[in-house]
């Protein structure tokens, strides 16, 4: 199963991209309206959600023959380290993973349908929160049907449209429609407020499209999709917490001096960006490897994840620190990201199982005779 | 009945032991354990009621004011009976009962000592204004200004991080009166009633949503000269013994209850099979932690055998300040990634590993920063000279 | 089997044998004497050792009917913390630490004639390197010898007399006279030339004692004090190589101010304090249980050797560091500490195993109804 | 025959591939590797001496200095094909090759130009004398006084750190002759024969035993004024020159033959079942460096494509700079602990990895110190004001 996609944009028309989406998520979604979010003053779900279908952002990475602009991962990496790095609330990884991962693979139908929706903003996803170790629903006598429950990443009452949720069956993806009836949503209360979290309870829940998977590769990828977005989340964020700290550290003095002055503190600040600056580069080389379609992607994408989401807790943490008295208050920034952060390390499955299945793949190209390390020089 | 033992320490503890076993019977801990906010108060406020029934409030104040004068060694049993009981906590009384008299006794008027040391033994809770926005770890930095005006002074500007600052009636206030001067001269203490008009507190949210500190806002408060203790700019000088007052006992107790909470935790988890607990990188980190955690105990009691007039200055407090408040922020760190995601849902379960790590950035902060901490142990503990 | 013996010394008296100890060693086994020592330009191994005997070190630790001072595990502690903090060249651990253990288990006659040895400065013992993994060698049919190899701590060249090895046997553990011919041993070059590790080779070498392990306890305590005696190597060296470090840096100056007084530095001296301090407080919960004969000596034994000989590695790397330029170079001290502390860290078994070990003894004691965090208050 | 090719990029990798693999084929790659020492210098000598006779020693010279005017793409192609073919290494000559022109050819007298450059082309070794003992990262500190006598200078003084200086025939040398001008003036740069009366080289031991650099004693050492590169007391803004020629390739190479060895390494672990393998934690902390070490590779591309005049300054070389010099102690760390006991051993094994652990504590030293680079990188990357 090929990921690849052909670049269609350059360095400079990727990088216009990139500014336009900061400058939309710096007027709309800074630190007042997070705030602002997590108190139920405002709306900024819908509001950035409708926003974001707009401005076309949920079919940034689909191919042009679905409507989008065909930006493939290096799409869901630009568009999900804004995101970050400005904490924005919403349901778009599993929407945007989804969606991409249902443009790569084949064998149902519907894929006209549901693409078309998810750019038109009438469709949401949502995945298994623990994909990597989800376990199989239970299926009718024909397949017709699921029953059981999960807990899901998404459900995502800012979208005003229709919820699908993609489920593991025995024989591979069931993509469930959320009716509210035989299949329901219920948020689940969670430390992060930015994100949605549901319990998805099946009972005879008719299956929309199924995606075939015998060998476990469609699976695997639809994972990568999420774990590079998950990365590209956590090093955008680890950016965006760690700039707004040092922004506030120039302002806050101490026995007379900005606290940005004191050596202790600049070298942990450059600690920071030392370990953001890895992790960025490591996720590149997901993407470059997603995008060209190769037989690592799988692996590449599990090691930054969990290399992306540790670093962003790191970050994160420290920037609670380095803020000093103020760090673990409401009121201030760390907190929104330290919770983004832990979730992040939690989602699709544990770092250290992202890790051996990582070495599980590197043991197998290296079975193939294959090498996982190739650069271009 | 219990203080008639003091002499003998083995009855004492058994006294002790007895009558909290039945005045907070353990099979009731959870009550206070999920206690939060003002109901943590209340709980926190019946079970010091209880103790001043049998002469357990105050009994390490000395016998003219109204205590039974008992020493450290009678501190430390109480608190760990008082943790292995898992009763409900008192930290916060530590300023009532320890802040108000260490600073009351050597510095306040006569006067002062007959008002506020038996209504502080009757329950009286009191805050602290030291900490201001602007001075955060540089405490001498203070700006809220008192001007004299006949016989009372003024005062205006601001606190923070004033624990119980809600709840309490009385609190012990740092002003800045003369302010041509170096900072540490200049600073004047008083005692102000929180209900005086112009005291205004509001509560701070902290990550957890939760609040247990406020910000005290002074808009021309009134306090009259006779609540100034010490002399008008000695402020500082008096503080010191406000601040010398923390002796570890409370340390003491918290370490106490971290164990056996650890201990617990992993028992539960033996009785559950956690994953966890199948994972051999995962069994080794929380190895490390258990040790470390007893490793803290152990130099808790060092701490605590350190006679409190030694000559020269202990690196000690610091590197245990630095060393449990990191341990703490570790051990829930692990207990997130060991629980995986149900950690990220909210539990309202007592110590949930999410609600105990981000409390965990509170303590790494109050109290004296780990940086200014390590700025000690540098300079004082390692000779190291300043910048 | 109880390893519990009454405190013959108060805590001032305690104090007085350290610095006794500190003295000799600060006038003899200065950092001078250690370079000249790894250049061969001295015979500081051997003069150390007879020092030692005629001082009366070797029997510190051993009951007083055993022509000993009856300090146990404290004697070791303090011992051992001050040859760490010299890097002290010779075989120490492994004469002391079976020696201790020799006097706590029973079941040979050959105590008195060994132990007696050992005050004398005539015996040395050698332990195998990896204790915690030792396979048995084979065994002659009637038991009286063994064949077989196996690396080892000590074989004292510096040592005049006899060297005995313990060389762990399927019924428990033989003490072998190494005779140069049906035992031998032969020296294996290593990074840390202030410890000696050798190859012992076996051919149907006499066995002189033997010590019954059926239940494996014995071994188990003979691990417990070689884990105690490293782990109060690794805190006393830490603490040496610590101190001469900001030493150093009191007096290089760098942009025209001692390097100490630099806050990014100063931080970091902190924090290794506060490093050394947890290790020895956690070495000292073990001194305690094994003075105190506690069913729990075994497992904090192995933590404390485990986190004393990580923090060992963690602060003489730093200290590297700390040096700047001369900090690897050969004429400073910090390598000396890393290749001892790299040592300190492998021996007895890896830090992994020694962890999965105690939470095994947790669990045991746990089955068994007993805490094994009880102090005193 | 090689250089024919060059304006193909790809014939021009081919024709360096095919001829590294004939000249220098990867089943000898043994020999080169176990080198240390003497040794060392005699394959590096022998194998620049190879590669001059295609054109490879100096392609990237300017064509008017006996180069081939190749660019920065036909370099990275040289070091990718050698480190792929694992050739012997050339660091040695990165002073000549690089430093020297890079110095000579903007500010040298064409005397000077044409006496060295055709030399060190001709494979003349060059050392650089810039550190000195007491100035450490304080590079302007220097001390080392020369003072002008006729139509000489007259120099004292002591340098350290410098490599290969005990196989060198010249030095560039920092030199300070006005002592009273603040430090960044008053330094003057010359060239200096190291068989000139008065030098002498002391091999410096690193803490692995072996040596690659000295510390050289000048005692009266005469240096004609025609060895003056550049004006009197201009010599710092020279040596910018010099420590800005290094632009990334090395640590191309390096890296690339870091993961060519850390993929052997794991190839062969493989092969031979190692216990590690079967550590849920070891493998973990295995797929974390490699992943890692994919990372730095990818950041050194970045970096190579970066401008060398870009307007604003760039945080990269120093984030990689501490990166990769802490991974690389780490990936060591990380196989003493895979391999136990036995990493004790002395191993005359190529890149045994206690021997690499410790070579690696002079990689976070050299070149700048991690300190100083999280120093620049908060200072000038983050604009975060000096204390």
């Amino acid at each position: 199963m090929s990921a690849g996609s052909e670049m269609v944009l350059d360095e400079a028309e990727l990088a216009t991209l990139r500014e336009s989406i900061a400058d939309v998520l710096t007027s709309e979604c800074d630190s007042r309206a997070v705030h602002a979010w997590l108190d139920r003053e405002n709306d900024l779900g819908s509001s950035l959600w409708r926003q974001a279908t707009d401005l076309g952002w949920l079919g940034l990475s689909l191919p042009e023959a679905d409507g989008g602009l065909g930006l493939g991962a290096r799409g869901l990496q630009l568009l999900n380290a804004e995101l970050g790095a400005h904490a924005a609330p919403g349901g778009f990884i599993p929407t945007l993973c989804v969606a991409q991962w249902l443009s790569h693979v084949s064998g149902f139908d519907q894929r006209e349908a549901l693409l078309g929706a998810v750019v038109s903003g009438e469709a949401a996803f949502a995945v298994p929160a623990l994909l990597e170790e989800a376990k199989p629903l239970a299926q009718s006598a024909d397949g017709g049907t699921v029953s059981g429950s999960l807990e899901v990443l998404g459900g995502v009452p800012e979208a005003a449209g229709t919820t699908y949720v993609v489920v593991p069956v025995a024989s591979g993806w069931a993509i469930v429609h959320v009716d509210g009836v035989a299949a329901r949503l219920d948020p689940i209360e969670a430390w992060d407020l930015t994100r949605n979290l549901s319990r998805l309870e099946c009972s005879n829940a008719p299956v929309v499209a199924l995606i075939p998977d015998g060998d476990g590769k469609a699976g695997a990828l639809l994972g990568s999709y999420v774990a590079l977005a998950l990365a590209a989340d956590s090093v955008g964020a680890a950016k965006g917490i760690a700039l707004r700290t040092i922004e506030y550290m120039k302002e806050r003095f101490q026995f007379d001096r900005p606290i940005a002055s004191f050596q202790a503190l600049r070298h942990r600040a450059a600690d920071l960006f030392i370990k953001i600056a890895t992790q960025e580069s490591l996720l590149e080389q997901a993407v470059q490897c997603l995008d060209n379609g190769s037989p690592d992607a799988d692996m590449w994408a599990r090691l930054a994840k969990a290399g992306a989401s540790e670093a962003f807790v790191f970050v994160a943490a420290d920037c609670i620190q380095l803020h000093g008295g103020v760090g673990h208050t409401w009121e201030y920034d760390p907190h929104i990201y330290i919770k983004r952060a832990r979730l992040n390390e939690a989602l699709l499955g544990s770092n250290r199982a992202l890790r051996e299945a990582a070495m599980g793949l590197l043991n197998q190209a290296l079975d193939e005779g294959r090498t996982t390390t190739e650069l271009n020089a | 009945m219990i203080l008639e033992h003091k002499d003998d320490l083995k009855a004492f503890r058994e006294a002790v032991r007895t009558w909290t076993r039945e005045t907070a019977p353990p099979e009731r801990a959870h009550e206070w354990q999920r206690a939060k906010g003002p109901e943590l108060v209340e709980v926190q406020k019946w079970w010091m009621d209880e103790r001043r029934k049998v002469g357990l409030a105050t009994p390490h104040w000395p016998v003219e004011y109204g205590g039974a004068g008992l020493g450290l060694e009678h501190q430390i049993i109480m608190e760990d009976e008082f943790a292995r009981g898992h009763s409900p906590g008192s930290e916060m009384f530590v300023i009532s009962l320890n802040h108000v008299p260490a600073t009351l006794i050597p510095h306040g008027t006569e006067a002062q000592k007959k008002t506020y040391l038996p209504a502080v033994a009757a329950g009286a809770l009191w805050c602290q204004g030291f900490s201001e926005p602007a001075a955060g770890s540089d405490l001498a930095g203070l700006k809220t200004r008192a001007v004299l005006d006949d016989d009372h002074y003024v005062v205006n500007g601001q606190k923070i991080w004033s624990t119980n600052s809600m709840y309490a009636s009385q609190c012990l206030l740092l002003v800045r009166t003369d302010p041509a001067v170096k900072k540490h001269q200049g600073i004047t203490y008083l005692i102000m009633d929180m209900d005086t008009p112009g005291v205004e507190v509001r509560p701070i949210r902290k990550s957890t949503g939760g609040s247990n500190f406020g910000e005290i806002f002074l808009t021309d408060v009134r306090i009259p000269v006779a609540n100034r203790i010490g002399e008008e700019n000695t402020g500082w000088m008096v503080s010191q013994s406000t601040l010398a007052s923390e002796r570890g006992v409370l340390s003491f107790n918290y370490a106490e209850r971290d164990m056996m909470f650890l201990v617990d935790y992993y028992a539960k988890a033996r009785h559950e099979r956690a994953a966890w607990l199948d994972d051999p990188e995962l069994q080794r980190e929380f190895m490390t932690l258990f040790g470390e955690l007893q490793s803290l105990r152990q130099q808790i009691r060092v701490l605590l055998r350190e006679p409190a007039d030694a000559p020269t200055w202990s690196m000690l407090p610091s590197l245990i300040k630095v060393a449990k408040t990191t341990l703490n922020n570790r051990i829930h760190s692990f207990r997130i990634r060991a629980a995986g995601l149900s950690s990220q849902f909210i539990d309202p379960a007592w110590r949930a590993p999410m609600y105990e790590y981000l409390e965990s950035f509170g303590m790494t902060i109050s109290g004296g920063s780990n940086e200014i901490m390590r700025n000690l142990i540098a300079e004082r503990g390692l000779g190291m000279p300043r910048g």
